[in-house]
């Protein structure tokens, strides 16, 4: 059924809205892209399927926003950071268990989980550090 | 094939700053840099000589909810009815402009072409000026999680940090020598070296500071995205900037010393950072470096003075480890040393940078080229790097979706 | 000198529409384009053949957030990393950025490069659209002033009626031929002939219409500027059109039936109408088509079919007199006699126009592109002229801020 | 004084804000241009001066907005054109005193005088057919 549902950026949160993390696979080289792409990025094949990712990763960078854009501008600040999922893509989310007060408290590297916030009505994808 | 066909006549620019420039629109920022690229031209020149304009803007629909700046600024310049073109790579706009404005010349369409890039910022407040220039990120897969400009470059600062060992206060030294930098700069946004901005808030609020890097590590230098400060982030400027091109053949006709366009490398990178194996550099740069060097055939060590996208300190750091000056890993450690400096081996942002030159967005790219002009014309006045004769432009587009490297030669 | 020196040897397009689109984004309509397009190249071609990208967008800022989409759209095609870049020129954008692009292949600089336009306007409310389109009018002195952009071309027909006596009804009979060369056109948003929808809304309102006048002067078709009403005006659409180019020795590795590109005129007007003496025709439309024959060495009567920018009735009428297929005032009065039909002298919009085809602005004029290439292939079905060996696309900029005419040969 | 005054949108907006409809003359080629311009579109010259007009000229056509940007969207319809001062340039304004219902009650080419309102805290400049 998934199958014919379209790789687009709506139908991705349409997914998160349902605390699914969703990305695309290669049918001709196995590559696996997450968000979904419409092209292979490995091989250019276009015969792709959808694949759900587990959510568990490692940090890869991180920074705490300060200026932060208007419709964030009370949560400041806050976590954002970078992690690689086990299966290979790197995702952005918002860190939920920051000590933004201890620079520190953050290790490049650890363990992170995914999760999910509502926010304007829809999720958005966070990541906790385990 | 393309190298050394088209050569610069003439460069003007507006002094970039927020304040002064309240009263302006973009119509009269454009025509200011205008003017004084008329008058630059060493035997003179007229508004009929010029064929052509390429524009570069990036989002002035959030700024003075203006699109179609092309023709607006033709009409405006009294080139009527000349074709005029809007270019938009994000920050790397007007370097994209004289790019194509380049190809134009060289494809024998044109003789004499008017390049250049102009943005109007002041009009948003803070939140609403990080949001719009959010835009030039993925809106879909980076936007809406909260990360912004700085941000990004902040996380890239992390990796580098983490690989590499390299260290904020190494970067600090990055924005100390840009000041300086611009302090001799008549068209730079600051020109005060931050040693005097720190006295001078010292002062104003009963505090004081050992030097400049106890200044910039105080409450009084702000985080904007951790573990970057204010005075690691370029500020917000209005300005514009203007280069006219012209073939080599008719340059002869307006001057004596036309600088010419060697190499040109322009690639794109993926939009989002996420989508990178390695967030210590930016491959568009390096490819589009690699492509420049290559139609200018050179190599990095033949560069005499080069112009940086340094719109945060870590950028730099990058930039000229990607660019081929320094091992990567380096770049900063390369800065701590003075490497880069006005009296270094490969001295970096002579104008002051983004950082303290300012930065509006679009005009960034070719007021860069109005500096590597001045140097390589012997002009620079006070910051004049000795004998340049080959000059390199790096101007990213947001974190490196497009990069642009541009080798000049006099 | 350039003419003839690129050719187009591949062309796709999504279909325009509105709600067909809803749940897609400007990425996915512009890789829908740009797959069908590689399709199209008769003896096949790879992602790693095309050397850059020129993409044309107005306002993305407004409808999706998103500048920076050369990047964006590079990246999301597979095309990482050439370099990418977008052209805005308001409503001209993708047939300037045919024109950069075929400038960048004259050049030297690259043998093939993909070249497209793509908007995705469905996102806005009808008021918010009309303000987000008047950006690209005079921000300053004519928008203030709430003069739309179907506003100024109504003062435009207004000058006409007055000056040469043209009448509305005339300009009906244009919307009356584009809708139905639509029908004839899998590609067009409204696929129907006005009688048609005339029927649908008497039968569902308990309505009765006469013919098809009778239904475009009932309350059914509502003035949205006098004296246009609905059907006189473009909708609102979603889409994305692509081409690609190459130098003529390289087309031929890829299709025996290249289309020349033999004509390039571009030129740019006042921003403001009212800087105008004339208001019946578009200086900058009269100028770029004069280019444009001269670059082709043709003339207006060896046309076999041509495009023209028919955002609203009166701008076909000015359109087909600027180019010089009719005297000047006898645009209208052609139209309704029959003689720029699919059958008549010198059918024009054969794939239905902005008006029924769909207007999604930066699409607009490589999707003409389109249309001429399916033409001049002999690959235009139930559409097709016959013996059409030359044609010609009319895409103007906002009121003729910008103006191109382009001109293809066989 | 006026010499001063960089001619700007700004500056004609300010002066606009004080009843008054400010111009540029061209000292070189005495060429009038309205709205202020840097460069004279006749001769290219950057020698010029502020020139007040007097506001009469004649209406040169016209529309009625019936779908209007969000700002106006509560007062549609409204009527706009274009009118020829007697000075020689041309603006666009509103007109106020228009018959919507009747759409022949404006004559192309009759007279018209400007007039300000005050809309979003500043003046805009209107027509009153004479
Ligand atoms: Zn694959
Ligand atoms: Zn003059």
């Amino acid at each position: 059924m998934n199958e014919k549902i379209p790789f687009t950026v709506n139908a991705f949160q349409d997914f998160l809205n349902n605390k699914k993390l969703m990305g695309t696979k290669c049918r001709d080289c196995g590559n696996l892209n997450l968000p979904p792409r419409i092209i292979c990025t490995e091989c250019d094949g276009k015969r792709l399927e959808w694949h759900e990712f587990k959510g568990n990763g490692t940090l890869q960078t991180y920074t705490f926003i300060y200026t932060a854009p208007t419709f964030l501008k009370d949560k400041v600040p806050y976590a954002v950071g970078i992690a690689k999922l086990e299966e290979g893509p790197m995702i952005t989310a918002r860190i939920t268990d920051a000590d933004i007060n201890e620079s520190n408290s953050i290790d490049i590297g650890a363990n992170v989980k995914i999760e999910y916030i509502q926010e304007s009505g829809r999720n958005i994808l966070t990541l906790r550090i385990k | 094939m393309i190298a050394d066909k088209v050569a610069i006549i003439g460069a003007g620019m507006t002094r970039f700053h927020y304040s002064l420039h309240l009263g302006k629109s973009t119509r009269e920022l454009f025509v200011e840099a205008f003017l004084e690229c008329l008058e630059s031209v060493d035997k003179g020149i007229n508004h009929k000589d010029i064929e052509a304009l390429f524009i570069g803007n990036t989002v002035n629909e959030y700024f003075e909810h203006q699109s179609h700046l092309s023709s607006l600024l033709a009409d405006w310049s009294g080139l009527l009815p000349i074709p005029s073109t809007r270019i938009e790579t994000a920050c790397a706009s007007s370097s994209t402009a004289l790019e194509i404005g380049t190809l134009a010349v060289a494809s024998g369409m044109y003789d004499i072409v008017l390049v250049g890039g102009v943005e109007k910022m002041s009009t948003l407040q803070t939140d609403e000026m990080t949001w719009a220039l959010m835009s030039g990120m993925d809106q879909a897969y980076e936007c809406p999680l909260g990360v912004s400009n700085p941000g990004l470059y902040a996380m890239m600062a992390m990796a580098h940090f983490e690989k590499y060992g390299s260290t904020w206060e190494q970067l600090a030294t990055i924005s100390i020598k840009n000041h300086h930098n611009a302090s001799l700069n008549p068209k730079a946004q600051y020109q005060s070296e931050i040693i005097d901005t720190a006295n001078k808030i010292a002062q104003k609020k009963g505090l004081s500071f050992k030097d400049e890097m106890d200044f910039l590590q105080s409450p009084s230098n702000p985080y904007v995205a951790y573990p970057l400060r204010l005075f690691d982030c370029s500020p917000i400027s209005d300005g514009a900037s203007t280069v006219i091109l012209a073939s080599t053949e008719k340059a002869k006709n307006f001057t004596d010393t036309p600088i010419y366009i060697s190499g040109l490398g322009h690639k794109s990178g993926t939009m989002s950072l996420h989508d990178r194996n390695d967030f210590t550099t930016i491959p568009s740069a390096v490819e589009a470096g690699k492509k420049a060097y290559k139609m200018a055939k050179i190599e990095p060590k033949d560069i005499d003075v080069a112009m940086v996208h340094d719109c945060f300190t870590p950028a730099e750091m990058i930039a000229i480890e990607d660019l081929g000056f320094f091992t990567k890993g380096e770049g900063a450690r390369a800065s701590e040393e003075g490497r880069t400096s006005l009296t270094g081996e490969i001295p970096i942002n002579t104008d002051g940078g983004l950082k303290a030159k300012g930065h509006p967005i679009a005009a960034t790219g070719t007021a860069m080229v109005h500096e590597v002009w001045k140097q390589l014309r012997g002009e620079a006045e006070k910051r004049q790097v000795p004998n340049a004769n080959i000059g390199l432009l790096h101007n990213i587009g947001a974190t490196g979706g497009t990069a642009v490297v541009q080798i000049f030669k006099r």
